[in-house]
């Protein structure tokens, strides 16, 4: 077991309009990636709330992907541009506060790119292997994960 | 100083120009504390000096002191960019809340937001050297490093949400840390309910936090929360050109965009 | 407690092959609040829905989760299988097992788990699904048609004879589209001017088509069946309802040196002009940048000969408001610009030209008269070579695709020639001949046998001058890869079709996808492939993909009966997945602090204020609300909110949050 | 039982911290960390603040902790399995060189916690407590203890009482027989006091500013004296900094926390102060605006507490005095009340 690779668990939160379809593209032509990587569907980027990638990684996840339509794209014409602001500034936010901003994977994907959705996924999967499991998160004094002495005070 | 305020300060309410006025005050052991004057006797109490560099722009939205009548106010810069700010998210409107501020030595009093933005606009609105050398040497640390110089901040904070209750932008009646369908925040002061907190915050601010640093000077656990939403000034400016509480019309940094924002993250 | 039943299908062996379902089926069983799961063959056959009906009755259930391909393929069929069995539809989702993770993972542990991760995330989204009931918006029963094209005009005839309004936009000052540049059309060699000639004057006469010539989209706000359009009419310097259309003014124009467009260049116009004889309205332009007035000030012969005083120099573009409840596009192609083949020699050697140049030679109306003659000297051309292909097909050039159209019109053009020169020898280079379609292969045999034109398989590598001659280089790859050498007096490239220059910034106007190649996408390219991503905008035509006659009028006609089949109901049900702001009893009325930055965020100009007053008219608080029959549901309000005072429902903050927690903790 | 009053060399004191550190190694103490003296597990003597008047927050965190969980569980379907975590194995814990004000804090919280039915959590903490304090030599203008009841050398609560007195000793005082059991580690340092030492002359002055009792009846009777709360609480922006940081308040929420596989049931510290304390589902807010919930915080502490568990809610340390963002200064609240 000790020799065996570690496999990070990986959030993809995606648009409805373009990467999923593209990541349905990806499923139809057949092309293989790392199950690793598990898919939530959003209605748009502009829809993924910050909030959302903070519970990824304090619920467990070592990597997050978010992608969407290329700008201009957007089915709702606009929302890939908020979310790319928003994602300027929750970057540096994230980086400021030494969370680790390789782990979070933004991309592009068209629901014609079913071979750059593999791509990302399997470019992801390798980058959070090579930075390993997400320490950090997982040390951090969750209630829920109490140990039985009394780490009360 | 102190003696033009309180003349000012009396005139206005007897001349009804105001009913209650927020201003400096003398408080415990050297402390300047907020103090509400009602009439003009009682004017008499306010002070002006160096120290008084607190924003009482908080106090705008409280229903005791809006119930009060007429609000006028000694404007601190911050309290100024405060006012713009919440009048440009529709919580304050034009003529308003009279506001004393000091330009060149001048007492001068205004409700108009054009002149209080013209006034702005000749102020330098920079965060303070110390400020942004605690930025400086945060960004220059690795990862981890930072990621272990808050966890020990974090850490101390007993969640009085002190930071919230003073900060003028933390008007939300029902916060989102309270918001529990879902939780998003845990409601525990344990070491991930306060990261949440604070990250949050934080976010919630960018754009919008006009640098007066109330939060952190009233973090009894001394937790320097402004470094988070101060660090998120610079970009903000440099990536969007976009300051919070300069004009009383602005559109938000994050409602808006520009087809050419920055993506160099984005594959 | 939710009743939630879990159904995974195995799609045939589509998902049974990597993963294993009954196991899937049977931990899902295990999951809090399912009460019953199952596997089945096909889940979306008319059995398989019989089985998630029957389960639903059963076992009272009140959620339902398939666990089968992309919700995007089915999850209207078993929302709709679940609303049969009396379940509130939108209580249905869908775990994607197949796309996302049978088909794209080798057979495994890992996959079976995967898709057993995927189907408890959903089956936790699912329980925090609230019943919706579909929204009803009406309809403004008034069609734009986009170009008036063959399709635009197909389109446009049909819908207003259903009886509905149609407005027509082209931005030419006439209609008629590229049709009305064509000679002959294959493959029955009639005469495009003749057939083209009467719809449009039909057009142009229907009393339920308002014909906006000359004039272009500005901006689309709205939704389906409620768009407001604004739409630019450029100004034409005259008033239309004077003019008589006498023609006059056209022929004492004194600038008679402008490249005609309408033939290619081949010909010359006048500033004020009609593009062409049968132009419909037939009534003339001014084009201002060739204009002596408008460029130096001085001349207005044409004001001075206009009998009916109908020039207006001062006329300034005019912006004109519609409503439509939908649009059909059909703004058409262009050919590849000549400047792509240097090696050819286009513009190089006035001998060389494209496609549609041939069109307006063989053209009885056009600058020849319909004499084949060459530009250069008028000479009658004896050898002509024609090289299909130029541009399509060709990766290096950044056109993967076939051009479709330039197979049969290159046999045409060989065939018209032979017709017109009959000691004429027609050679054509081709790389395949694409024949497919009703009589079109026979169309070609024709060419080849009867009219004995010379095919030769193999590409062009460059053509040149020589002793007055073209000299046309290339290889016949069925004789082995030879050098061919033809020395010809005019060489016809059928150069490819390619999408509008303006393509892409109108795409993003009508907030409509398109592709690589910058034409329009349609929203399925088999089963929707008239309708776009976008509700109630519809495509026709060649502004999909290059499309010859017959396949763009059948779009054309399938667009407009898509138009008619909206407009054949008063009202429109639309997907209750829209935003909405939380309201409470008073005194708290919603946890909206009227900060109205979620205002300048929606792309559709859907929120809007509410005033709070008691009982004497006083505001107590301003507060946001969503139009429902503006939103579109892309939640970006939602997300932007500091308070979470916006939800979006079926992608609620409760479910994200729920499916990230499900994904995560097992 | 009757105090074993002692005199120990000021310098023994590392020598007694060792001692105690090795029978007990959960030993708090006041340490200096930047602005703040936090009470922490320490390691050793020079761990110690030289300097300090009180701790930033109170001690009442030992035995009625920030966060402390009161169940597990786990979430099967069909199967839920609690547990409550075992409050019979609460370690033994010293808090040292803790003030008066502090050790005497926990009557209060005793009276509310134990009252009727005694609070596991809190009652098992607590008793598993040795408080070893530190009278006052020094005082604030924050301080208030004596018009409370007590004063810088209030031995209520505490095990043992050092006081500091001249020539570099300490007066020890061994108050119960917990706190005999401890001295008995250090026995050996201990001398005894040959001759009586007046230890009032050592402790800081500080005043009597009010008649607690006025207060009591005063705020009793001016529940519906809405403009006198509103004055008072006018700047109070509403945080709970005084709540937190305060020895005897005990409102507490109980929230859970929960995955898809486990949870914990939590103890969380509460305010009064929070707008939302009082928020019903309907959307009514019994304390809807700051001043209601001002009053509570007074009534509370100085009506209803004497009224109902017959002591008053406060002991006079001025923490929340130094911790209010907007200097809300108690003492100076009460006064106006006394005077009304």
């Amino acid at each position: 077991m000790e020799n065996q690779e570690f496999e990070p668990k990986i959030v993809a939160f995606v648009c409805n309009w373009c990467t999923y379809a593209g990541a349905d593209l990806t499923g139809t032509s057949r092309i293989k990636y790392g199950a690793n990587v598990k898919i939530i569907r959003f209605p748009c980027t502009g829809r993924i709330d910050f909030m959302l990638l903070m519970k990824a990684f304090e619920n467990g996840a070592d990597g997050i992907i978010i992608s969407g339509c290329h700008p201009n794209d957007c089915h709702y014409s606009t929302g890939n541009f908020h979310a790319r602001r928003r994602w300027v500034v929750f970057r540096n936010l994230l980086n400021f506060s030494g969370i680790d901003t390789e782990r979070i994977q933004f991309s592009w994907v068209s629901a014609a790119e079913g071979f750059k959705w593999a791509d990302v996924v399997n470019n992801t999967i390798e980058k959070v292997r090579a930075l390993g499991p997400y320490e950090n998160y997982k040390k951090i004094n969750v209630p829920t994960l109490f140990a039985k002495e009394d780490n009360n005070e | 100083m102190s003696d033009i305020l309180i003349n000012k300060v009396k005139q206005l309410l007897s001349d009804k120009a105001i009913d209650i006025f927020i201003g400096h005050g003398e408080g415990t052991g050297g402390r300047i504390r907020p103090i509400f004057v009602r009439t003009p006797e009682d004017a008499e109490q306010l002070i002006f000096n160096e120290n008084c560099k607190q924003s009482w722009a908080n106090y705008l939205l409280k229903p005791e002191v809006k119930a009060a009548g007429k609000i006028g106010m000694m404007a601190t810069k911050h309290a100024l960019r405060a006012m713009m700010q919440l009048a440009s998210e529709f919580q304050i409107k034009d003529n308003e809340v009279l506001a004393l501020y000091w330009d060149n030595n001048e007492l001068k009093s205004s409700a108009d937001f054009k002149e209080i933005e013209a006034y702005l606009a000749s102020q330098n609105h920079d965060i303070l050297p110390h400020e942004q050398e605690m930025i400086d040497k945060l960004n220059a640390m690795t990862t981890q490093e930072r990621w272990d110089f808050w966890q020990k901040e974090y850490e101390k904070c007993i969640k009085c949400y002190a930071c919230r209750s003073a900060c003028p932008m933390c008007y939300c009646h029902h916060c989102a840390a309270e918001g529990n369908q879902p939780q998003w925040i845990p409601v525990a002061s344990h070491q991930l309910g306060n990261m949440d907190w604070h990250l949050m915050r934080a976010m919630h601010l960018s754009g919008r936090c006009i640098n007066c640093g109330a939060c952190a000077k009233v973090c009894p656990m001394h937790i320097p929360l402004n470094l988070l939403t101060y660090n998120l000034i610079t970009p903000i400016q440099q990536e969007f050109g976009a300051i919070a509480g300069m004009k009383h019309d602005a559109t938000y940094a994050l409602s808006t965009f520009k087809t050419e924002d920055k993506e160099n993250f984005i594959l | 407690m939710a009743r939630v039943g879990v159904f995974v299908c195995h799609c045939g062996e589509n998902i049974s092959a990597t993963v294993d379902c009954e196991k899937v089926a049977k931990e899902s069983g295990d999951l809090n609040s399912v009460v019953f799961s199952t596997d089945y063959k096909y889940m979306c056959s008319d059995p398989g829905q019989t089985l998630i009906k029957e389960a639903i009755k059963e076992h009272k259930l009140d959620r339902v989760v398939v666990a089968a391909c992309s919700p995007r393929m089915h999850e209207p069929t078993f929302r709709k299988a679940c609303s049969e069995a009396g379940m509130n539809p939108y209580l249905c989702e869908m775990a994607n097992i197949r796309e996302h993770c049978s088909w794209v993972h080798p057979k495994s542990e890992e996959t079976t788990a995967k898709a057993g991760d995927l189907v408890r995330t959903i089956v936790e989204k699912v329980k925090k699904n609230k019943p919706l009931q579909a929204i009803k918006v009406p309809i403004t029963k008034t069609a734009i048609v986009i170009g008036g094209g063959v399709a635009g005009i197909q389109s446009a005839l049909d819908i207003a004879n259903c009886g509905h309004k149609v407005i027509m936009v082209e931005k030419q000052p006439s209609i008629g589209g590229h049709m009305s540049q064509l000679s002959e059309t294959f493959p029955t060699l009639d005469c495009s001017q003749c057939i083209l000639t009467p719809r449009m004057v039909e057009v142009a006469q229907h009393p339920n088509i308002t014909l906006y010539t000359y004039a272009e989209i500005e901006s689309v706000d709205g939704f389906i069946g409620n768009f407001k359009v604004k739409i630019r009419r450029k100004s034409k310097s005259l008033d239309e309802n004077l003019c008589t259309g006498c023609g006059l003014c056209t022929t004492k124009c004194p600038k008679k040196k402008i490249p005609n467009e309408f033939e290619r260049g081949l010909g010359n116009r006048t500033a004020i002009y009609v593009p062409f004889p049968q132009a419909v309205p037939n009534k003339p332009v001014i084009d201002r940048e060739n204009c002596n007035y408008y460029q130096k000030g001085t001349c207005k012969v044409c004001e001075k000969v206009c009998p009916v005083q109908a020039i207006r120099f001062d006329q300034e573009d005019q912006i004109i408001e519609v409503e439509a409840g939908a649009l059909v596009v059909c703004t058409g192609f262009d050919v590849l610009k000549p400047n792509f083949f240097p090696e050819y020699g286009y513009g190089k050697y006035k001998d060389v030209i494209d496609g549609l140049q041939f069109e307006r030679l063989a053209s009885a109306s056009g600058p020849t008269k319909g004499e084949i003659r060459r530009p250069s000297d008028g000479e009658i051309p004896k050898k002509i070579v024609f090289i299909a292909c130029a541009g399509s097909r060709d990766p290096a050039k950044g056109i993967e695709y076939c051009s479709k159209i330039c197979c049969m019109y290159t046999a045409k053009h060989a065939m018209l020639y032979k017709h017109k020169v009959h000691d004429g020898t027609p050679y054509v280079f081709y790389m395949d001949i694409r024949a497919g379609g009703k009589m079109y292969e026979e169309f070609v045999r024709r060419a080849i046998v009867e009219d004995d034109t010379k095919y030769i398989r193999g590409r062009v590598s460059t053509v040149f001058e020589r002793n007055g001659k073209l000299i046309v280089r290339g290889a016949d790859t069925l004789m082995g890869a030879q050098p061919v050498e033809i020395e010809a007096d005019m060489v016809v490239l059928a150069s490819a079709g390619v999408s509008n220059p303006d393509s892409e910034e109108l795409a993003q106007r009508l907030h409509v996808s398109y592709d690589a190649y910058k034409f329009f996408a349609e929203a399925h390219p088999k089963l929707k492939p008239v309708e776009t991503n976008t509700a109630g905008i519809f495509l026709a035509g060649a502004c999909q993909a290059p499309k010859d006659i017959p396949e763009s009028v059948a779009a054309a006609s399938g667009a407009a009966v898509k138009v008619a089949a909206l407009f054949s109901n008063s009202e429109l049900t639309r997907e209750p997945v829209v935003a909405e702001v939380n309201r409470q009893a008073p005194p708290v009325f919603s946890t909206c602090t009227g900060c109205f930055l979620c205002e300048k965020v929606c792309p559709y100009q859907a929120i809007e204020r509410e005033e709070i007053k008691d009982r004497n008219g006083n505001v107590i608080k301003t507060l946001a609300r969503i139009n429902k029959g503006l939103c579109q549901g892309c939640g970006t309000c939602v997300a932007l909110c500091r308070v979470k005072a916006i939800d979006l429902h079926g992608f609620s903050n409760q479910q994200m949050y729920s499916e990230v927690m499900a994904l995560l903790n097992f | 039982m009757e105090p074993i009053i002692k005199i120990i060399k000021s310098a023994s004191l590392a020598t007694i911290v060792d001692k105690l550190k090795g029978r007990y190694p959960r030993l708090y103490a006041p340490v200096k960390k930047q602005e703040l003296v936090e009470l922490e597990v320490i390691n050793g003597f020079n761990d110690i603040a030289q300097d300090y008047l009180l701790t930033t927050q109170s001690v009442k965190k030992l035995a009625f902790p920030r966060v402390e969980k009161i169940l597990d569980y786990t979430l099967q379907k069909g199967n839920i399995q609690q547990q409550s975590p075992d409050t019979s194995n609460f370690p033994e814990t010293v808090l040292f060189g803790i003030r008066p004000c502090d050790a005497s804090g926990f009557r209060s919280l005793t009276a509310i916690f134990n009252g009727d039915k005694p609070d596991e959590f809190y009652k098992s903490r607590y008793e598993k407590l040795i408080i070893i304090s530190f009278a006052c030599n020094k005082a604030d203008a924050y301080c208030f203890c004596t018009s409370v009841g007590g004063n810088p050398g209030n031995t209520e609560g505490s095990d043992i009482q050092f006081t500091p007195v001249d020539n570099d000793e300490m007066l020890v005082e061994i108050l119960t027989e917990k706190g005999k059991a401890v001295a008995d580690l250090f026995s050996d340092l201990l001398s005894d006091c040959d001759k009586p030492v007046d230890k009032q002359a050592y402790l800081a002055n500080v005043p009597v500013v009010f008649d607690v009792n006025k207060v009591i009846d005063n705020t009793t009777k001016s529940f519906n004296n809405e403009m006198l709360w509103i004055n008072q609480s006018l700047r109070c922006i509403g945080c709970g900094a005084c709540a937190f940081v305060c020895p005897t308040c005990a409102c507490f929420d109980i929230q859970d926390e929960q995955n898809m596989k486990q949870g914990a049931r939590l103890r969380l510290w509460d305010s009064c102060g929070f707008s939302l304390f009082t928020l019903h589902t309907s959307g009514h807010n019994p304390r809807h605006i700051q001043s209601h919930r001002w009053r509570q915080r007074l009534m509370h502490k100085f009506s209803y507490m004497p009224e109902q568990l017959k002591v008053v809610g406060c002991e006079g340390c001025g923490r929340c005095s130094r911790a209010c963002p907007v200097d809300m200064n108690i003492k100076e609240h009460l006064l106006q009340i006394a005077e009304l």
